[in-house]
């Protein structure tokens, strides 16, 4: 139970304050909307709520609001509207009655009793709330067996199980594949560039012939997954051979379809051969 | 073959004792001898253990013993820490057990205040609130009701045993449709009775709006 | 000051049947009133449960109840676990649910992880997913479907009754970050004959696949 205003415990000196317009100790927070103020300020009446002057407290209630705004400038916008509403009906009420009522418009006492009713219909619902709580509350003023012993006898029909739950299993899934991206990552290929610098750097040493599988980079796959494939190794460097040969500084040859490639420095200048 | 009545009563008395949760008439035909009176060995242990340290009662339909509710104090060690509901959230729980089947904009206008996001939500994460289905009036409304969890934590049977039910239902207070003509502007724009059917039909909604149509 | 004996054997009795564990005199000392004569009272109490359908013993010099030895028949029946649904299996329930007719693949697809035989085994045993029809897709997968018994354990009068994205939002189950054009399936918008056949007779494609990939 929080501190604030409690006309049903402290009739009395409610009423007083009410009489003088300081009916209440101004906590904003411990209300949380007009209904709720209104409600606090007709139990004060102490009248049955049905029964309850709507003009004596729409006047409490403004006072309320004025006294409230002083302590907290940004009253919620749904209390002045209520304020508004309630300085209307009380105009209302209080003026004579024209001869013929407008149309679209129900008589002020009819909307005075319909805000009676729905005051009534809260203090209801509080009153439940309390009614609840002296319940013998599980865990709180009754206890179940301690240890139950082993058997558990439970329908094998019944199953766990709500709409909740269901929603929120589905909303879970939905938004994991949302949070699923497929990202394919491009192979890594072994760059031209690097075959052929590489492969100028081993011209001395290829004096003999060799093979295209032994002058390719041997596979790195081990330290590093993500590098280039074997494949790619031997691709590349088999199109920087041909480069060289095209420049005249490599030999190549290969005796028959799908045989061995080798390699061989070229030793005569190319003009020679032409 | 007749079924002893005392031996009906120790196998329920046994039965309801070993169990780790409530359990219902149909729970105990399973286990006793077919024939067996349960009802009336329900109704015999009940009378026995009146007024004892543990009686046996009824929740949510089903059957349990209980410490009697006099002797909590003794129960320091067994208390759990319960958790706290705001009042928000207990009074939203008090109108959905009252009012049930509702919805959330009815919940609202009873309150008068829109429902925070969180009072519903702990509501059903605690189990003792689930959604029931959905109410036939356009929008098709999800209504929320109270879960057997519910009647179990308050130790009710059935929600006819909501304390003050009869007489609030007697002096109108839960019905959901206000009187024909309601028309209070609701700062919240909420006007309960003006888009809803009455839950259990027992004010005509076609009445309320040959009176709007009158005047 | 007196105690009555009543009241002690009262307190006892809760004591006992609420505690974890067996209870010594000293620890119901502990927790009754002074001056209670706790030996009487246990004597009281067990010589009140005597012969009834559980009794109080005393078992390395602490005290308990225990069911009566020859109702022990009672308590070695079958134990039938309760029905709790897996993860997994609630999760591709919801799936199911939404986006009917839905095939096995759609649900890995949503998944994101395969659905292990039993998950849907599970649901199928449950009665709470059925077999629909055929996709006229290549291959023409079986669709699975909810059944009757879906929409009564979930209280939902018909599929068009399920929450749909305005109550996940209001449960504050959908967050503000979800991407643009997230939307939740109709389930009701695909009618079986539209781009699916009805299964023939008693034709369950699961087992002949299944035993395809066994041989």
């Amino acid at each position: 139970m929080s501190t604030g205003f409690q006309p049903t415990l402290d009739f009395e000196a409610a009423n007083a304050a009410a009489e003088d317009g300081a009916a209440l100790v101004i906590d904003i927070d411990g209300y949380e909307g007009p209904l709720h103020v209104l409600l606090a300020l007709a139990r004060s009446q102490k009248v049955d709520l049905l029964q309850l002057s709507i003009t004596k407290l729409a006047e409490q209630y403004l006072a309320f609001v004025q006294q409230a705004r002083r302590v907290r400038f940004s009253l919620a916008a749904d209390y002045l509207v209520m304020a508004a509403w309630l300085a209307y009906l009380k105009s209302r009420l209080l003026l004579p009655k024209p001869e013929r009522p407008k149309a679209e418009e129900p008589p002020a006492e009819e909307m005075a009793a319909q805000l009676a009713f729905r005051l009534a219909k809260l203090d209801v619902m509080r009153k439940a709330v309390e009614a609840l709580k002296d319940q013998p509350i599980l865990k709180r003023d009754v206890f179940m067996r301690g240890d139950p012993e082993a058997v558990k006898i439970v329908s094998s029909t019944r199953f766990e199980g709500d709409l909740y739950a269901l929603m929120t299993a589905y909303i879970t899934q939905r938004k994991r594949e949302h949070g699923r991206h497929y990202a394919p990552r491009p192979p890594q290929a072994y760059p031209l560039e690097d075959a052929r610098d590489r492969l100028r750097g081993l011209l001395p040493e290829m004096a003999d012939w060799t093979t295209l599988s032994g002058v390719a980079p041997v596979d790195q796959h081990e330290e590093d997954p993500d590098g280039p494939s074997p494949a790619s190794y031997l691709a590349s460097t088999l199109a920087a051979s041909l480069e060289l040969v095209k420049e005249g500084v490599l030999e190549a040859r290969q005796m028959q379809a799908f045989s061995d490639i080798y390699l061989r420095t070229r030793t005569e200048p190319l003009e020679a051969l032409a | 073959m007749t079924i002893d009545p005392l031996f009906t009563e120790r196998c329920i008395e046994a039965l309801l004792f070993a169990a780790a949760e409530p359990l219902s008439v149909a729970d105990l035909a399973k286990r006793l001898p077919e024939g067996a009176d349960i009802e009336q060995g329900l109704a015999d242990l009940a009378a026995r253990y009146a007024g004892r340290g543990i009686e046996l009662v009824q929740v949510a339909g089903r059957w349990r013993y209980q410490t009697a509710a006099d002797l909590a104090f003794l129960m320091t060690e067994e208390r759990e820490e319960p958790r706290r509901l705001s009042k928000a959230a207990q009074e939203t729980l008090a109108i959905i057990a009252y009012h049930q089947p509702v919805t959330r904009a009815e919940i609202e206008a009873v309150r008068g205040v829109q429902a925070s996001r969180g009072t519903l939500d702990v509501l059903l994460e605690l189990g003792l609130v689930k959604m029931r289905g959905r109410r036939r009036t356009p929008g098709r409304p999800v209504t929320f009701g109270t879960t057997d969890a519910f009647l179990e934590h308050y130790g009710l049977a059935t929600l006819a045993d909501l304390p003050g039910v009869a007489e609030m239902r007697a002096a109108g207070l839960l019905s959901l449709d206000l009187p024909p003509g309601f028309s209070v502007p609701d700062p919240m724009g909420l006007r309960p009775g003006e888009d809803e059917d009455p839950l259990d039909g027992d004010e005509a909604p076609e009445f309320a709006q040959d009176f709007l149509g009158e005047s």
